[in-house]
């Protein structure tokens, strides 16, 4: 795919592929741009939300216009440089997703509306663009790229909160510890090119088939740059900084953290994990199996010990990469890749449904920008908001994978993909972390309805919030339900992947 | 009417009666209750006169029997809810309906100072109909159900005056020793089932084969032993006779029907039913006929020493009951079954006699504050005489012919042995005694009625069943005279129940030279008349020299404290079972529930949580602490994946 | 001494093993210094380091990719350098400390 | 479609429950939809064939079929029952409830409404992940009624019966997920249902414990020895039953445990015959001593909910041994205690709220005497205590005649250490009955400012069709057994090839004649 | 033989390791800052000496003057008075650190010995090929048409890293004063 000449390196279908991304972009930055016209006065923030939810549902429009008649088939622009597939197409519609929700959650967000928030979601907008880079990339240094680009915006996101000390703190040691993973992976990245000699997600596959076996350095290059990827969805040993940016992020960039960033970091570890050739390795297998089992184990007997609901939550998100990880684990090394990284994906769009309403009702729980919600502090609530205390607990049992919720077939394609391919182990521990995560997962219920209740606490009026929760939870129910679809469409994403 | 509808009247009369009573259970008033109740019982009474003299005469038919419904029908296993008389239930049947009427009637006075006639009644009428099944029932199962529901209904009355702690728990005694029996005729009814296939009396009897089986664990001697286990607890034999004595705590009349007459002489009656069967487990055989034996001379002795008028009359009954075990097992079931009949009158009829004597007392039961009663109580006193020597076994009162007989059948069954003939003299001799010492103290000898007690003749619903009982006591053995008697006796009446029974009862297969007349005459004069001597020596000892039992108890103290307070056998029950069980019971709950299953949960969440804590502890902010994970995952994975 | 003469003798695997002395050397200075800036530094060191290596492929493998890569993380360097100083000032504006055992407030 | 109608009928109620403007008006609109939900319930006599040994009205759509799910609702003559065990408990225990819950009734409601549509799916689920997401649906509107509306220690009971049930039940989602691949493998086709599920043939290895069928098996049936409970992952439920409010532990005992119990009837052993053989000692001496060590344990509670929970124990380890008589008596006695249980121990749980609303106690030690003070009350306890002891003529008996009657068919030392526990269980109730209503007058019956008053219409309404059954399934099994016969007959025989046919002619002659041979050779070796 | 180019690499990874260490191990930040300096100059000529001119001269722009400057700058920003511990503490913590990253290191080493080392295609460094003009070309060409899409991002990067720089440096924080 060489030009041959250097004047048509970049054709329309080139820039009709980027296209839905560049007019978000470009969208995005005019309140950022009218700002300083406007004589560097703060913009009305619902402006800026305005501008930036147009800017997705246009992205949206745009990548339904584009891709979608031919969802499921397979392009590759840019000289290979990224892949528009069924993945990139579905993948898109869930980073939109992810960026325009927690957005709406900033606005109402005391610590993140008013000043800056102009910034605040240009660079949402930003990283956004980064995780759709991410998502469609077919080269490592793309793949690079994207991570650095989602990631910059998100450390400087984390440190934008009006909250003053932990923020900060936050921010600085995802920053460092985002680097310092970041370096790993691009040793990883440059070992991989020396070896392969390019960086082409094709030709690494192929290098995956011949040399896994054969090739130490190119073995390290593949360990580093998996273990660059575990660090982006909080993989163990490299989870720790979860729980503590989660709980130091504003709650709107924790929702849009703990979503975004794994899913897109997710679709990109499937794509480089994509290749027959990892059976060859059975050590690696092992060794993943016990970072999935690991991780699922830390996340959940650590959230166990939490009482803060946000670090709650960022220990079950470190288990719920643990689950994903299964399904991957499964992909990788099995040998119905497709059908496993169906699961994976299907997996995927389940927690961020469940974890973005979570936050939001943690955001909507948030009286000021200093408020840290222990898990205690919803008593009384199921009783004095019925809905907002049933949007929880669905949530909460969705999460804990309680049948008929989106949680629970989630589990079930992942568990289904692990035991397709005789991983009786990863299923099993699965399994015994689920129910150990029940425990967690029913504390917020029980207290909710079961404590003595206590004068509920006045929650904000938060529209755009509320709806998103109540949203969220009525989608778990009901995709949950009607998973078949769901699951149809992620698998027809999912067909032309090889 | 036809045989259905006769059924049908019989068995729903009391039925009937019972949710009359029961739906006005708050009602005081006794003689209406006590009118229905017994009206209800005539009925029955009638209606099986009627269906009983269809094996009768001309056209006699073998049984008479009616089919209501399937009852269950589950694979090969079909039970149908259909009743049959023939001539051993018709026996039975006319015990139960008659005796049950007049006790009906006797209540009707007994019970009309008490607070729930109308639930008394009704529970009075339950029984008749469960007893009714079980007399009627065609097959085991609907015996059973019989079984269980006089069970139940014995333990409603016993406890009938609840408020007492020691009547209730009385009852529930009785309910449970009988579930204990109950349980082995569960046992009993799957064996009979898995080995023929039936549980139909009929069938059972005809797929019985001709071949003893000799083995202890056949499935014939199982399935016996299993069911003698259903008797000795319904019929209160060793080692489960313990109920009977505490089951005085209910009304009298209640004693007297169930505790006496009927119910308890249900595992006799089952015996003697399923005979056919039994004869071809001679081991089973053996066994019952020692346990009756034992049962007979160990309730006779403990007879010996009770002050209760009620708790003799109760150890007698489980002597008697002894007595009809040990003619099961020497095979003389026809002698059992006679045995049983007579009891069935002569028992009823002292308990009612006491029940007079309780009721004139007003409430007082000790022997010892009675005495010289037959002054103020003639009837009593005279009908309870008829019964007294009806018991002890005097010629021609009906207990003298079947006491004989079975003593008779001991001695020369093929199944018996002259040791059980010892046993059945001695329990003979001791009734003797202690029936007599009953006599003297409550009727005879010296009043010790307290001051405050004025004696008074019962009503004519109270005496009037007393005098047909007495009747019955008298001529009810004349059926079933001893051929050997027979023969010397003006007309040479034969043994009408042996002709009555042949066919249904079989006789075990005599073996050796015949049994002459002579020896039976002998027998008989040697029990006779040493029953009448001991009878002479209690009466020597209670009326005639008062102070001699104190005098003769001192010399045997040790003997006397052991059979006084029965053989310790109910404190062995608590110190070995009971309490071991209950202690145990606590300890289960408190080391398996408790501290092992619950413990190892919390354990197993111990762990997930300390595992937390330590995750937790691991998470100690320190961004440098976190970077050294992130490189020990480094240096970790690499060296796992390319060692 | 051939052998060591071999040995010595500059190859590609000289640069990689430059390079992978210098990525530990980083990584020790991330895990061990306190002082925030000290530690930025040791991160722009392990970027160089990866760097060398992917010169060092370049060169050795006549494919100018690697080198267009370096381009891409010396970018990607300085965009973090940016970020990481400007994060540095501010967390130094609320903490009046560079000191990183400061900075242990979340925890747990 | 009237089986989905059954089954989310109550559903469509709890939304409407919702919808209730006025909470007066709550618990008459749920009666009467509890009502309606029985009605229409009352309509399977008239379209149920009770000869077809197989399942019948089958409604079958694709649910998920890329994962080979099928939205798969079927009733046979196992089910039939228990489906209208589920729909007539759930009035009464509206009624019963009547009084003692008193905030957050709409919750309530709906909760139960919730909990019945998951019953009875579960009942009539015929997909194997059908079956599980009903089987784990049912476990949030207990636990929301346990920890909302329950005792003291409410929270920490419905934790504990959470994640209990969970623990187990997890497993079975792996074993069924391994079903499905197998179904694959061997069928060409991923498939939960269950019809074809029992054509798969799983290797066994006697003996050895590391081959699938015996993996699958302990997987499937810890799940549901949880459930049912049995021995020694029991300790959930008299916790649970503590704490829950009486419709709780109504719907609890008389239906959830059946649950456990069908599970084993529907999925262990006809998936896993041979295993489910080999195995069957292992369960039928846990049976067993459940039966025995849970009344002993009832014997010395001193809280009475807390025998009656034990007593569920007891009970539920008839209806095990029952089942893994595996004989038509022992598996019909299984189907109908599970009918008995549910009716008596409802009732049995329903008589102790009564009392408990009365004196907000349940220390055994305190009453004494209470037949004096509550004749009525007195009476119907007692009624259903000799349901619950298995007097002839009430239905306890027929179902534990059956199974001890199987049992004793398949092995005799268990039928006869089972049989142990008719005698305990005689002890436990009778003890209990004679400590709170004989003797003299305990603390709280005589207490002079509170006193006692007898059974209110509405409480005898609501016992009435309890007590009626208690009879008429005692004195008519007949009338009940028929509709079971042939799906029990067809399930014991075919076992080891077990097929759910669709439309074949009904086997019941069969099965005689296949006994007779039986007991002939039974008899011979006997003679 | 030695060469004068393997001389140099000598010459130059010493000093590359040397300051590199003196980067890690120095206690004044600014001798930190220095000794990266001057670590981040000997990689550039390593650059060169590996005929990658053009990356040489971006990388002494680059990072030996723009980014050490910036970290110069804000060392003395900080300007801090007191002293500071220049390491971690933790004898236990700070000896799984450096056995952590010794065996990385040992492993890296290893590997690279084995792979390389061994292999005599990858010994001798092959004349280049094209002269440094046509390598900066190749580079060129490469960028803008292989890596367009590439290019664009990190052009993309900088321009949110620029926002997001400039943005951090303005957060206030705090509620009250924020709602204008």
């Amino acid at each position: 795919m060489n030009p041959t000449t250097p004047m048509d390196f970049v054709t329309l279908k080139d820039m009709l592929s980027i296209a839905p991304m560049a007019v978000m972009f470009l969208i995005s930055m005019i309140p950022l741009l009218m700002k300083p016209l406007l004589g560097n006065r703060e913009l009305n923030p619902k402006t800026v939300l305005l501008y930036n939810v147009g800017a997705v549902i246009v992205a949206a429009f745009m990548t339904t216009t584009i891709f979608g008649p031919s969802f499921g088939g397979k392009s590759t622009a840019f000289a290979n440089a990224i892949v528009i597939d069924g993945i990139t197409v579905w993948m898109s519609y869930l980073v939109y997703l992810v960026t325009g929700v927690p957005l709406m959650l900033a606005y109402d967000h005391v610590a993140t509306r008013g000043r800056q928030f102009t910034e605040f979601a240009f660079l949402m907008m930003s990283s956004a663009i980064g995780m759709l880079i991410l998502i469609m990339s077919n080269d490592l240094i793309v793949t690079f790229i994207g991570i650095e680009t989602m990631s910059l915006c998100l450390y400087i996101l984390v440190a934008m909160s009006k909250e003053q000390v932990l923020s900060k703190e936050a921010a600085f040691k995802y920053f460092v510890l985002g680097s310092f993973a970041s370096a790993i992976m691009l040793y990883g990245v440059a070992l991989l090119y020396g070896t392969v000699g390019t960086t082409y997600y094709p030709d690494i596959w192929v290098g995956v088939t011949k040399m896994i076996t054969t090739n130490r350095m190119f073995l390290t290059g593949i360990v580093l740059v998996i273990l660059g990827f575990a660090f982006k969805v909080s993989i163990f040993p490299l989870h720790a900084w979860t729980p503590d940016v989660y709980q130091g992020a504003s709650t709107p960039v924790t929702a849009f953290m703990s979503t975004a960033v794994k899913a897109a970091t997710f679709v990109s570890f499937l794509r480089f994990m994509n290749s027959e050739g990892y059976a060859q390795a059975p050590q690696l297998l092992t060794v993943m199996t016990w970072l999935a089992v690991l991780t699922m184990t830390i996340g959940n007997v650590a959230a166990i010990m939490q009482s803060n609901f946000k670090r709650v939550l960022a220990y079950s998100s470190v288990s719920n990469s643990g689950y994903a990880m299964v399904g991957l684990i499964a992909a990788g090394f099995g040998a119905n890749y497709n059908g496993a990284a169906t699961s994976v994906l299907f997996y995927l769009f389940s927690y961020t449904l469940m974890t973005l309403g979570s936050f939001g009702l943690v955001a909507l729980f948030e009286k000021n920008e200093n408020t840290s919600l222990e898990v205690t502090d919803l008593r009384g609530m199921g009783r004095k908001y019925p809905w907002l205390g049933m949007a929880l607990t669905v949530l909460m049992l969705s999460l804990a994978g309680i049948p008929p919720t989106l949680g629970f077939f989630g589990k079930f394609f992942v568990f289904s993909a692990a035991i397709e391919q005789d991983m009786y182990w990863l299923a099993f521990w699965g399994v015994i972390n689920s129910v150990i995560s029940v425990y967690f997962y029913l504390r917020p219920i029980v207290v909710m309805y079961m404590s003595e209740d206590k004068e509920a606490e006045v929650l904000p009026m938060h529209i755009l919030t509320r709806g998103a929760v109540i949203l969220a939870a009525v989608a778990v129910v009901v995709l949950g339900l009607l998973s078949s679809p769901v699951y149809a469409l992620v698998k027809k994403s999912v067909v032309n992947l090889f | 009417m036809s045989n259905t509808v006769l059924f049908a009247i019989l068995l729903l009369a009391p039925l009937i009666g019972f949710l009359f009573n029961g739906l006005r259970w708050k009602s005081h008033n006794a003689y209406l209750a006590g009118t229905v109740a017994t009206v209800a019982a005539g009925i029955s009474f009638l209606c099986s006169v009627v269906l009983v003299s269809k094996l009768f005469g001309e056209g006699a038919v073998p049984a008479v029997s009616a089919k209501f419904y399937e009852w269950m029908a589950i694979g090969g296993f079909n039970v149908t809810a259909g009743f049959v008389i023939d001539h051993i239930s018709a026996i039975m049947v006319l015990v139960v309906t008659g005796v049950g009427t007049l006790i009906h009637l006797f209540s009707i006075g007994y019970m009309s100072h008490d607070e729930r006639p109308s639930k008394y009644f009704a529970y009075l009428n339950l029984f008749l109909f469960n007893m009714l099944l079980l007399i009627l029932g065609e097959n085991l199962l609907l015996m059973f159900v019989g079984w269980e529901g006089v069970g139940l209904c014995s333990y409603l009355l016993i406890g009938f005056w609840f408020s007492d702690s020691e009547k209730a728990a009385a009852g529930m005694k009785a309910f449970i020793t009988n579930r204990i029996g109950d349980a082995g005729f569960l046992l009993g009814i799957f064996t009979i089932f898995f080995l023929f296939g039936t549980v139909n009396f009929q069938e059972i009897i005809g797929r019985v084969s001709g071949v003893p089986d000799l083995t202890w664990t056949g499935p014939v001697t199982l399935a016996c032993l299993f069911l003698f286990i259903g008797a000795t607890g319904k019929s209160a034999q060793i080692p489960l006779y313990v109920w009977l004595p505490d089951a005085m705590a209910g009304p009298t009349p209640v004693s007297a029907l169930i505790h006496a007459a009927t119910m308890v002489t249900a595992g006799v009656y089952m015996i003697c039913r399923l005979n056919p069967l039994f004869l071809m487990a001679p081991n089973v055989l053996n066994v019952i006929a020692i346990i009756g034996a034992a049962t007979a001379v160990m309730a006779a002795t403990i007879g010996l020493t009770q002050w209760d008028i009620k708790k003799v009359l109760a150890y007698s009954t489980v002597s008697q009951l002894g007595y009809m075990f040990l003619a099961c097992g020497v095979g003389a079931f026809g002698a059992a079954m006679f045995h049983l009949m007579t009891h069935a009158f002569f028992k009823a009829l002292m308990f009612l006699g006491s029940g007079s004597v309780i009721h004139a007392m007003e409430g007082e039961q000790d022997i010892r504050k009675m005495g010289h009663l037959k002054k103020y109580l003639p009837i009593t006193h005279a009908t309870f005489f008829i019964g007294w020597v009806a018991i002890i076994g005097m010629p021609p009162f009906a207990g003298f012919f079947s006491k004989d007989e079975i003593l008779w059948k001991a001695f020369t069954s093929p199944h018996g042995h002259i040791l059980l003939w010892l046993a059945g003299v001695i329990g003979a001799v001791c009734t003797a005694f202690y029936m007599t010492r009953l006599m003297a103290l409550t009727f005879w000898g010296k009043s010790r009625v307290p001051e405050s007690v004025h004696p008074h003749e019962s009503p004519p619903s109270m005496s009037i069943p007393l005098i047909i009982l007495a009747v019955l006591s008298v001529v009810g053995g004349w059926i079933g005279i001893p051929h050997a008697l027979g023969a010397i006796l003006p007309g040479h009446p034969g043994n009408w129940l042996e002709h009555w029974l042949h066919g249904v009862i079989l006789e075990p297969a005599a073996h050796g030279a015949h049994p002459s007349a002579t020896l039976e005459l002998a027998l008989m004069g040697v029990s006779v008349s040493l029953a009448a001597l001991s009878a002479l020596l209690a009466y020597n000892f209670y009326v005639t020299n008062p102070e001699r039992p104190a005098q003769f108890v001192s010399k045997i103290r040790g003997l006397y404290e052991l059979v006084y307070n029965k053989y310790f056998v109910d404190e062995f029950y608590f110190a070995r079972i009971i309490n071991p069980l209950i202690d145990a019971s606590k300890g289960m709950w408190a080391y398996i529930d408790v501290n092992f299953i619950d413990k190892t949960t919390y354990a197993v969440s111990d762990v997930v949580r300390g595992m937390g804590s330590a995750a937790k502890s691991f998470q100690n902010g320190n961004l440098q602490q976190y970077a050294m994970y992130i490189a020990l995952g480094v240096a970790v994975t690499m060296f796992l994946i390319l060692r | 001494m051939p052998i060591l003469d071999g040995a010595l003798k500059v190859g590609l695997d000289h640069y990689l093993y430059l390079s992978a002395v210098l990525f530990v050397l980083g990584m020790i200075g991330v895990m061990m210094r306190r002082n925030v800036v000290v530690i930025l530094m040791c991160i722009e060191l392990m970027l160089n380091a990866v760097n060398i290596s992917f010169v060092a492929f370049s060169r050795y493998a006549e494919n100018v990719n690697g080198q267009v890569m370096v381009f891409f993380v010396m970018t990607i360097a300085a965009a973090e350098a940016a970020v990481g100083l400007a994060l540095a000032v501010t967390v130094f504006k609320k903490f009046r400390e560079v000191n990183i055992r400061f900075f242990e407030h979340l925890k747990g | 479609m009237l089986l989905s109608l059954i089954t989310f009928l109550p559903l469509v109620f709890a939304l409407l429950i919702c919808l209730v403007p006025k909470d007066s008006w709550i618990r008459p609109v749920a009666l009467v939809l509890a009502l309606v939900e029985f009605a229409v319930s009352l309509y399977l006599f008239k379209v149920f064939d009770p000869a077809a040994p197989g399942v019948q009205l089958i409604e079958r759509m694709a649910w998920v079929p890329e994962a080979g799910i099928t939205y798969f609702m079927a009733i046979d003559g196992i089910s039939f029952w228990l489906v209208l065990l589920t729909t007539l408990l759930t009035p009464i225990a509206i009624l019963g409830s009547w009084t003692s819950i008193d905030n957050r009734i709409k919750g309530f409601h709906a909760a139960v409404f919730v909990l019945q549509t998951s019953m009875i799916g579960s009942f009539l689920a015929m997909d194997a992940i059908l079956f599980y997401v009903f089987f784990e649906l049912s476990l949030v509107p207990m636990y929301f009624m346990v920890g909302i509306w329950g005792g003291t220690r409410r929270i920490y009971a419905t934790m504990k019966f959470f994640i209990y049930t969970m623990a187990g039940s997890l497993m079975m989602l792996l074993a069924i997920i391994y079903l499905m691949f197998t179904a694959r493998d061997t069928l060409g086709m991923m498939t939960a249902s269950l019809l074809d599920l029992y054509t798969l043939k799983i290797p066994f290895v006697a003996g050895s414990f590391l081959n699938p069928q015996t993996l699958l098996f302990f997987a499937f049936s810890l799940a549901f020895a949880i459930k049912v409970p049995m021995f020694p992952v029991h300790t959930w439920l008299p916790d649970a039953h503590v704490e829950a409010p009486t419709p709780g532990s109504v719907i609890l005992a008389g239906v959830m445990l059946k649950m456990g119990s069908y599970g084993f009837l529907r999925f262990v052993l006809p998936l896993f015959p041979e295993a489910a053989e080999y195995y069957a000692w292992v369960f039928l001496f846990l049976g067993v001593v459940g039966i025995i060590y849970g009344a002993l344990v009832a014997m010395i509670q001193p809280d009475i909910k807390k025998l009656v929970a034990y007593s569920s124990v007891s009970h539920m380890g008839y209806v095990m041994i029952g089942l893994f008589a595996m004989n038509m008596y022992g598996v019909t006695g299984s189907v109908y205690q599970m009918l008995n249980h549910g009716v008596s121990t409802g009732a049995l749980f329903l008589l102790v709220g009564m009392i408990y609303e009365r004196t907000h106690s349940r220390e055994i030690s305190k009453y004494g005497g209470l037949a004096k003070a509550m004749p009525i009350y007195t009476i119907l306890f007692i009624i259903v205590t000799m349901s619950s002891i298995a007097v002839p003529m009430t239905n306890g008996f027929i179902g534990e005649f059956m199974i001890l009657m199987g049992t004793f068919e398949a092995s005799r030392p268990f039928a006869i250490a089972a049989v142990t526990g008719v005698v305990l269980g005689a002890v436990y109730m009778l003890w209990m009955v004679k400590r709170v209503f004989f003797g003299p007058e305990g603390e709280l019956v005589k207490d002079e400012h509170h006193p006692l008053h007898d059974l209110s219409v509405r409480e005898l309404v609501v016992m009435a069709p309890l007590i009626v059954l208690i009879f008429w399934m005692g004195l008519f099994p007949n009338h009940f057994l028929n509709y079971s016969k042939a799906s029990i007959a067809n399930f014991v025989e075919n076992r080891d090839n077990y097929r759910l046919v669709l439309d074949a002619p009904a086997t019941s002659e069969k099965s005689a004649a296949t006994f007779d041979v039986k007991s002939d050779s039974v008899a011979k070796a006997g003679q | 033989m030695l060469t004068s180019t393997d001389f140099l690499f000598y010459v130059l990874a010493f000093i590359s390791v040397f300051f590199g260490a003196a980067v890690v191990i120095a206690r004044n930040p600014i001798y930190s800052a220095m000794s990266l300096v001057i670590t981040m100059i000997s990689v550039a000529f390593l650059f060169g000496a590996l005929d990658a001119w053009f990356l040489a001269g971006v990388q002494l722009i680059v990072y030996a003057g723009a980014v050490t400057v910036l970290f110069v700058m804000v060392l003395m920003l900080f300007d801090l008075k007191h002293e500071m511990k220049t390491f971690s503490k933790g004898l236990l913590g700070n000896g799984v650190k450096l056995i952590a990253s010794g065996v990385t290191l040992g492993m890296l080493l290893v590997y690279i010995w084995s792979t390389y080392a061994t292999e005599p295609t990858f010994k001798p460094l092959p004349p280049a090929a094209t002269s440094s003009i046509k390598a900066t070309k190749d580079l060129a060409t490469s960028l803008f048409t292989d890596y367009i899409f590439a290019f664009e991002a990190i052009g993309a990067l900088l321009l949110i890293i620029a926002v997001g720089a400039v943005t951090l440096s303005r957060i206030t924080g705090g509620t009250h004063h924020a709602d204008s």
